[in-house]
């Protein structure tokens, strides 16, 4: 059963993403429907066979590495896989109006989309690190593809620098995985760790792959494209880009630390990789707060939080799991929403300049609240998710002695609630400003729904962690201190 | 020092002048060759920094470097219409950006 | 040293002798129509003669057949090639001095 | 002894190309660039075919025919780009 | 039926005016008779729901309602006899609030909001006086920042958007503390219910600094919104809310859930005798009393009446601190009382200052000359109002101050008392001139701007303030009774000191 | 498998079909070059699928097959390329270039075509010429001529031609 | 001896027309060299001894790079505006001791790779055990379809990822331009094209086949096949339309969709995925996606979302 399940939730995307290109027109909301709305389903059998046997390997075409690719299921990649077909389809939600299937713009998204969609899930899916390759250009170039595909300028321009980056961050991985197959002959990535003593080649191929994917995954100070493309790009890429996109490169680079490079002494490296995401909470934080767009603001948001999930590494505790896992999770709903909710209001209002959303609230209050439920999230602040990841950061923190990431972990929220409150206060706060009425643009309610649904999920994340956390504390890389 | 060693010292240069020319050139364009370049500097390297199998060359980092080839030519096709785009839209042809606020 | 071996090695130096040729006369020729002269009779003629030098050595009529494939299309190519750019530069150059172009 | 004479060969059919190209450098028009990429695949085909034989890569013999069959695509796609050098762009 | 009774009435009386607040905002502003009828019977239900889990309580019952929010970490509401007597508290103060608010904000726009997040922020105090461990507590207490804030810069203007701010820098960094503190405790002992007496009484002194640091950390979380000098700067800017916010948060929500938190973190954390171990009582003393006197001298500064109410608060609501820093059952008693008592009487003021600033736009001291004939009823009021403040008998605050100088005296502090004595004087000195003008003062041709309003609208404004008046005199006159808070809180406190 | 490419002859049908069983033929007996009779199969649909792309897109007329005369034709065109390769290399390697470059026009005297275009790619190949350019519905071919006599060659392979497909100079 | 001049040689080639690539005056000088570059690397990847990346260096480099890159240059310079194609090259300080930096980089990880007592790769013995008991002679169409036969899916999705992002951009507006650069007709190129079009045709079937036991395979012979699609486009057979029709859209899915589903079937009983159930399929899927890569970078370099039959076809 998982395996078929699985294949399918590769493959049921990726087919619907073709007879998506094969038949434009007025099947292509079914098409969609039937490429998406089994994976929830689908996705039952691999979680009940985690849940019972904890890992699953899959060796695609019957050969097991190091000949062949294997799939590898364990509970992070369910977790992620869980993340991704619920996000996604949520979004999914929202895209239907502002993307509708029958529309020349649909014709053009939608393929894009599953294929993203289904590339991603590979991704988290393999175990081998030349796949993780093609399915990491694969998520690239799908997404950039999205970004541009309303072919404003600056959606144009962020795409073309995102490619860049990415072509250039994907040779440094490329080079990385040569070296490691060099070293060791075999390209899968649980079979590695048992190949290759950290000699300075292993480690600086480690490095190499490491670069590639901080760029990918926009963490600072390799973040300049991101807020950029995110902030550019049409809402429902720029919700699925920060709730999923920039978080597979960095669940790869877990991957490589954690198991990949499991048993080297890397505290030091790790140290630096705090430092950044450090660095990145505070800069992100910062600059989100001079940022004079709503979408710019949220882009912002993302650098930010992709810090926390830095964390991990100095961290490197059962807790520092679960929580760099439940971050992962709270901030990729709550970020959706908050991008849908933002994607909403500027094409209600025609514009996301904050001077001129005065009094938005009143408008689209479904919108507004989106905003706010998920900037509650983002903040950390109790009865969130946010709240659970950043509770569990800090007990790592406080249990390893670390008193600097524990300061820093909770005072990141402050710097989250100065760039937020300043946000819903331009918002609700102007009384005798009224908007425009001449530009205001209807939009169907559905697309409201959608940011309410992923805000109200994210803040019901606090509520029901228990679960989550138990099946992350049951899939731990080899390395961690429990 | 053998052949190969001739190759991975020219892969070595060549990633060397791709990253310059990543770094100097303000044309997409030829930000594009430079990416072009250090791939082929890494695909150089790639096959000539595994070792041979029972004699013959291994044959798994030749196929890797073949999807490699693939897919750098996808994504420079794809980057040429970007850019060509872009210039359509713009005007430019670089990313010197004047006008990074626009509206979403 | 057989006859055979001789043959080919003639026939292989001859056609570097064409191929040095072509090489010196699109160096040496003043405009862009000499120098197609050069290239396409030489060269097409330093092909030739590399391709029956191979042949000769080879002496599989599978390959005899292909290397005289190849050297037909090269030939077709070539003049076409030739022919093109001819146009091309007698279309767009003749009214632009070349030593102006060279300063554009 | 043939052998040993095609490595050669190669080599200097590889000089000659090199010397070749120095007219892509003088130009001085577009076409004139263009000759030097002709140039190359003829040249290339041949140190090709000489690879094949030395090497005993009978593979090498089917990408000399990609070679000469493809060389044309570049020569055609030049032949539909405005002609005038001041498109070369590269001075101000 | 019982047990269900037992596990849900807690959460049920969160979620009442939670439900309330969401039903708010999707019905929008102009549903006014559902928003109020919501607004009324969320509040008589949530009435009648305190009064059934004091039923229960009063039966030896202990309603809980458990749920694990992270493995080893529950979010617990529970009905103890104190979060009893917060929630009374609360509930019948939202009542009053509720119908004052919905005849003061009869004209202004974002109606549905206001009341939207004024269900939510009770939601939130209810939570507070639930809460049945310090993460519960943490969360409520964040959730109440962040739902008074939208009351806070209600108004909407430049001022509110600075206090707003203010409000949150303030806020906000407390919390963070606070959060620090409680991970620090957590690792340290673990999570661990509220139990009379404190659950860290039996730890050993081994981790004494650890302990002194945690407390610190949490006394400066909570005594962020408890206003302790120097914590206070955000309150009197907080002013620029309409007059209900000002009651509520200054009577009931933010500042009172501060001075609770300090209740619980002392009796039922820590636990009297270890924070007396730990050396730290005497510096909360001290920070309680710098409060009372800062905060009675700012007052008498003032001319603006709100921010002298306001600086009022400050100084009234250490009190409760000074009770429980001063230690020994008398003076504790006196502490937790005067949560109930100040509450009632602060309330009062800020209604009366609300009517006086609605109706006739009197915004400073010198503008209340002559009121009392003008507004005899809510002049009244506010003299009871004031004369509590004061401490006089028999109103509520006057048994406050005795219990607190009588438990001073026990535990050899008599010098508190002097604290007492100034601030009763300065007390009086900054409300009697008020007090004088308002009824011996001649009125003046023209009030600031008057505002003529229905007879019902009238006395749902001054109702509220009646019958806050009314519970005030009433806590004070039948203090013995057995069912008065006196007793109550002094039921609970016999469980700190056995 | 030449073409004249201008247009599709009308009665296109018939020469479609003639010129892609030679198409096919030609293309059959490539892959046996290539293949030997290994996979003849998939060499006889690879051939026809060539040939059948062939028709549909470069399609032009077919001409009766005269091995005899096009042995000798190509044994005239290799003398001549022969000397060509030989006349510009010694022009090349020459102490001094002896060249005076000229654009000579020529005016076809064969029929359009696969004549004219033979003439005109072979052009390139003679010794001294280069065809650059067919103008007046490619009856007049511009050639550039490195020295003003070469034009005889291009006569020469005028009649040559003439002589291969049967047909009449039109100068006489 | 000899061989090892050769190889420095090519060596040197590469990197001097790398560095013109990035750096020449003209951008137009820099598409020259950089298609020679591509052409080099043919010749070494057969010097290195891996003969199907030269050949499919070959096809890419000889035919499609340079062809893309100069309809793109074509585009960019008739839309010319005011601004400059090329602004020229920027001043950077530290361009050059980046540049030399990471080169040093690689060139150290490179040659201690090289020099290091190196793992045989365990991968590569693998596959050539067991190899021997299929009967495919070449190991990299075993790699690719055997064994990795996820990449290779996934690869003909990136190509059909980049023709969809691509598709995506056009916009409605701006599927003007087909690439035709054909100027005025003439006689010449239709010669060419009847002889280079039915026989491109058959290389790329000769090379599909030969994949199976030697150099070749699915991408070059897609790639040659390109090469013929954009031979025809160059010279006005083909042109870019808006929408592709049914056949166009089917060849373009006939990769991608017959590898999943015959990927897929084994599951039906029992078998692992993505198993192939045969040589036949082999072929199957390796004939659909030469068709498929073939359209798929025809569409590319047509730059438009179909094709239609061009002005001169």
């Amino acid at each position: 059963m998982t395996a078929e399940a699985l294949a399918l939730i590769v493959f049921l995307p990726l087919l619907a993403a073709c007879a998506a290109v094969a038949f434009p027109g007025r099947w292509l909301g079914w098409i969609v429907r039937i490429g998406l709305l089994p994976l929830p389903v689908l996705m039952l059998a691999p979680t009940l066979a985690v849940l019972d046997q904890n890992v699953i390997h899959l060796a695609l075409a019957g050969h097991a590495s190091p000949l062949g690719i294997e799939w590898r299921l364990d509970p992070l990649s369910l977790l992620m896989l869980w993340l991704n077909v619920g996000i996604t389809v949520l979004i999914s939600l929202h895209a239907g109006v502002s993307f509708r299937p029958d529309s020349d713009r649909g014709q053009r998204f939608w393929p894009l989309w599953l294929i993203l969609f289904a590339s991603m899930n590979a991704l988290v899916l393999s175990a081998d690190l030349f796949n993780l390759y093609v399915t990491l250009e694969l998520v690239t170039l799908a997404a950039i593809g999205l970004i541009a595909v309303e072919s404003k300028p600056a959606a144009l321009r962020a795409g073309m620098r995102y490619l860049l980056l990415a072509l250039m961050a994907s040779l440094l991985y490329l080079l990385g995985v040569g070296l490691i197959y060099g070293q060791t002959g075999t390209l899968d990535l649980y079979l590695i760790a048992e190949q290759i003593e950290p000699g300075w080649l292993p480690v600086t191929a480690m490095a190499l792959m490491i670069v590639g994917l901080l760029i990918k995954s926009a963490v600072f100070p390799l973040h300049a494209w991101l807020p950029a493309a995110h902030g550019n790009a049409p809402g429902p890429v720029s919700a699925i880009l920060s709730a999923m996109v920039v978080k597979v490169s960095i669940y790869m680079i877990w991957r490589l630390w954690f198991w990949g490079a499991a048993g080297w002494d890397l505290a030091t490296a790790a140290n630096l990789m705090g430092l950044l995401g450090a660095a990145a909470i505070v800069y992100g934080s910062l600059a989100a707060l001079v940022q004079d767009r709503l979408k710019m603001i949220v882009a912002y948001s993302t650098v930010a939080q992709l810090g926390y999930l830095m964390l991990l590494f100095p961290l490197a505790s059962t807790l520092a799991f679960q929580a760099a896992s439940y971050h992962l999770l709270s901030h990729g709903l709550a970020k959706a929403a908050m991008f849908l909710a933002a994607a909403n209001i500027l094409s209600s209002v025609g514009t996301d300049r904050l001077q001129r959303l005065a009094g938005v609230d009143q408008r689209r209050p479904l919108d507004v609240f989106a905003l706010a439920l998920g900037g509650v999230s983002i903040l950390g602040l109790p009865p969130s998710g946010g709240f659970v990841a950043k509770w569990l950061f800090l007990e790592a923190a406080w249990h390893q002695q670390a008193w600097g990431w524990l300061v820093l972990v909770a005072a990141g929220g402050l710097l989250a609630a100065a760039y937020l409150f300043r946000v819903l206060g331009v918002i609700c706060l102007h009384p005798r400003k009224r908007l425009n009425r001449r530009q205001h643009r209807e939009i169907p309610n559905l697309a409201s729904v959608a940011a309410l649904i992923l805000a109200v999920s994210a803040i019901a994340a606090g509520f029901f962690s228990a679960p989550v956390l138990s099946l992350i504390s049951a899939g731990l890389p080899p390395g961690v201190t429990p | 020092m053998d052949s190969l060693g001739l190759y991975v010292l020219a892969a070595a240069v060549l990633f060397g002048v791709g990253v310059y020319g990543l770094i100097v050139s303000e044309h997409l364009m030829r930000k594009l060759f430079a990416i072009n370049i250090m791939g082929n500097a890494i695909f150089i390297l790639l096959v000539a920094a595994s070792g041979p199998v029972e004699g013959a060359p291994d044959p798994v980092p030749q196929a890797l470097v073949l999807t490699g080839i693939v897919i750098a030519v996808s994504a420079t096709a794809f980057a040429l219409a970007l850019m060509v785009r872009l210039y359509q839209e713009t005007g430019q042809a670089t990313l010197s950006s004047r006008d990074e606020g626009d509206d979403g | 040293m057989t006859p055979t071996d001789l043959i080919t090695l003639s026939l292989l130096l001859a056609g570097c002798g064409f191929y040095l040729a072509g090489t010196v006369g699109l160096l040496r020729f003043p405009d862009v129509f000499c120098r197609l002269h050069a290239l396409t009779k030489a060269d097409n003629l330093g092909l030739f003669l590399v391709c029956s030098g191979l042949a000769v050595h080879s002496g599989d009529w599978r390959i005899v057949s292909l290397l005289l494939l190849i050297w037909l299309v090269g030939l077709l190519a070539a003049t076409v090639s030739a022919h093109l750019i001819a146009r091309h530069a007698h279309e767009h150059e003749a009214d632009a001095p070349e030593e102006e172009n060279e300063l554009r | 002894m043939v052998d040993l004479a095609l490595p050669g060969i190669a080599l200097f059919l590889l000089l000659n190309l090199l010397a070749g190209m120095l007219r892509v450098y003088r130009g001085p028009t577009l076409a004139d660039r263009m000759l030097a990429a002709l140039l190359f695949s003829t040249t290339t085909v041949a140190v090709l075919l000489i690879l094949a034989e030395w090497m005993e890569q009978p593979a090498l013999r089917n990408v000399a025919l990609l070679f000469v069959m493809l060389a044309s695509i570049i020569s055609l796609a030049f032949v539909g780009l405005p002609g005038r050098e001041d498109l070369e762009d590269g001075e101000q | 039926m019982m047990a269900f009774l037992l596990y849900w009435t807690p959460l049920a009386l969160v979620l009442v005016s939670a439900f309330a607040g969401a039903v708010i905002f999707v019905a929008g502003e102009r549903r006014w008779l559902l928003r109020t009828i919501l607004n009324l019977a969320a509040a008589v239900i949530k009435l009648l729901l305190v009064i059934l889990i004091g039923i229960l309580v009063l039966n030896g019952h202990t309603p809980e309602f458990r749920v694990a929010l992270v493995p080893n970490l529950d979010l617990v509401l529970r009905a103890d006899a104190l979060s009893l007597l917060f929630a009374s508290l609360s509930a019948v103060l939202w009542m009053v609030t509720t119908v004052y608010a919905i005849a003061y904000l009869e004209r202004s726009p974002n109606r549905a909001r206001f009341f939207g997040f004024f269900s939510l922020c009770v939601a939130a105090t209810m939570g507070i006086s639930l809460a049945g461990n310090l993460l519960t507590f943490f969360i409520f207490y964040e959730l109440l920042t962040l739902t008074t804030w939208p009351l806070v810069v209600h108004t909407g203007t430049a001022a509110a958007i600075r206090s707003g701010r203010t409000y949150l820098r303030y806020t906000l960094s407390g919390g963070v503390l606070f959060l620090i503190g409680l991970i620090w405790l957590y690792g340290l002992a673990g999570p661990q219910d509220f139990i009379a007496g404190g659950t860290l009484a039996e730890y050993g002194v081994d981790a004494r600094f650890s302990l002194q640091v945690i407390f610190v950390l949490m006394t400066i979380g909570m005594g962020v919104k408890a206003a302790l000098v120097p914590l206070h700067g955000w309150l009197p800017e907080a002013m620029v809310a309409p007059a209900p916010v000002s009651a509520l948060l200054h009577a009931v929500a933010v500042v009172k859930a501060g001075a609770f938190g300090l209740v619980r973190l002392v009796e039922d954390v820590f636990g009297p005798q270890l924070v007396a171990d730990l050396g730290l009582d005497l510096p909360l003393l001290l920070a309680a009393a710098v409060t009372i006197l800062y905060g009675s001298f700012q007052a008498l500064r003032q001319v603006d009446l709100k921010k002298r109410l306001a600086f009022s608060t400050v100084s009234q609501v250490s009190y409760i601190i000074l009770g429980i820093a001063i230690g020994g059952p008398i003076a504790t008693t006196g502490g937790i009382v005067h949560l109930v008592h100040q509450g009632l009487m602060k309330i009062i003021l800020f209604f009366c200052a609300g009517i006086f600033g609605n109706l006739l736009g009197i915004k400073y001291i010198h503008q209340l000359d002559g009121v009392g004939r003008r507004m005899p009823w809510t002049s009244a009021c506010f003299t009871v109002g004031a004369l509590g403040m004061i401490g006089l008998p028999p109103v509520a605050g006057f048994i406050s101050k005795w219990y607190l100088g009588a438990g001073a005296v026990a535990v050899d502090r008599a010098w508190v008392v002097g604290v007492l004595v100034a601030s009763t004087i300065l007390n009086a000195s900054y409300f009697l001139p008020v007090i004088k003008r308002i009824w011996l003062n001649p009125p003046p041709d023209k009030w600031p701007s008057e505002v003529q309003v229905s007879r019902i609208e009238a006395a749902s404004l001054v109702g509220p303030a009646i019958a806050a008046a009314g519970l005030a005199l009433g806590v004070g006159l039948f203090a013995g009774h057995p069912l008065s808070p006196l007793n109550w809180v002094a039921g609970i406190v016999t469980g700190y000191f056995p | 498998m030449t073409t004249e490419p201008t247009k599709p002859a009308a009665g296109s049908f018939r020469t479609g079909l003639s010129w892609f069983a030679q198409a096919f033929l030609v293309l059959t007996l490539i892959w046996i070059a290539l293949n030997g009779l290994s996979g003849f199969w998939a060499g006889l649909a690879a051939a026809s699928a060539g040939a059948a792309v062939g028709t549909y897109f470069a399609r032009g007329q077919t001409y009766p097959w005269r091995p005899l005369k096009w042995l000798a034709f190509i044994a005239f065109f290799i003398i001549e390329s022969i000397r060509g390769g030989v006349d510009v290399a010694a022009r090349a390697m020459g102490p001094t270039v002896r060249i005076d470059p000229v654009f000579e026009s020529h005016s076809i005297a064969i029929p359009p075509g696969l004549p004219t275009i033979l003439l005109t790619s072979f052009i390139s190949l003679l010794p001294g010429t280069l065809s650059v350019r067919l103008r007046e519905h490619d009856h007049e071919l511009i050639v550039h001529a490195l020295t003003p006599g070469s034009m005889a060659s291009v006569t020469r392979l005028e009649r040559a031609l003439a002589w291969m497909f049967n047909v009449e100079r039109a100068d006489g | 001896m000899i061989g090892f001049l050769l190889d420095g040689l090519i060596a040197a080639g590469l990197v001097g027309l790398a560095y013109q690539a990035v750096t020449s005056r003209s951008l137009f000088r820099g598409i020259i060299h950089f298609v020679v570059f591509g052409l080099t690397m043919a010749l070494a990847w057969a010097r290195v001894g891996a003969p199907d990346l030269a050949m499919a260096e070959a096809a890419i480099g000889a035919g499609l790079t340079g062809a893309l890159m100069l309809v793109a240059y074509r585009r960019l310079v008739e839309d010319r505006r005011d601004a400059p194609v090329d602004p020229g090259p920027a001043k950077s300080r530290l361009a050059l001791p980046i540049a030399i930096g990471s080169g040093l980089l690689v060139g150290v990880i490179g040659l201690s790779a090289l020099f290091s007592d190196v793992e045989p790769g365990q991968a590569g013995q693998a596959v050539l055990a067991d190899l021997q008991q299929v009967d495919l002679g070449n190991p990299i169409t075993g790699v690719l379809l055997l064994y990795r036969g996820i990449d290779t899916l996934l690869e003909v999705a990136v190509l059909l990822t980049a023709f969809l992002a691509a598709r995506a951009l056009a916009g409605s507006e701006s599927g003007t331009g087909s690439p035709t650069t054909q100027g005025p007709e003439t006689p010449m190129v239709g010669a060419l094209l009847a002889v280079v079009i039915p026989l491109t045709v058959l290389v790329s079937v000769h090379l599909l086949r030969a994949g199976s036991y030697e150099p070749g395979g699915a991408f070059q012979a897609g790639a040659v096949l390109a090469g013929a699609g954009v031979l025809l486009i160059l010279s006005g057979r083909i042109a870019a339309a808006e929408t592709a029709g049914l056949l166009v859209r089917m060849g373009l899915l006939a990769g991608l969709v017959s590898f999943i589903l015959i990927g897929l079937t084994p599951l039906l009983h029992g078998g692992p995925l993505l198993a192939l159930p045969g040589l036949w399929a082999v072929y199957f899927i390796e004939t659909a996606m030469m068709v498929s890569i073939a359209i798929t970078l025809v569409l590319l370099f047509a730059g438009g979302g179909g094709l239609k039959r061009g002005k001169h076809g």
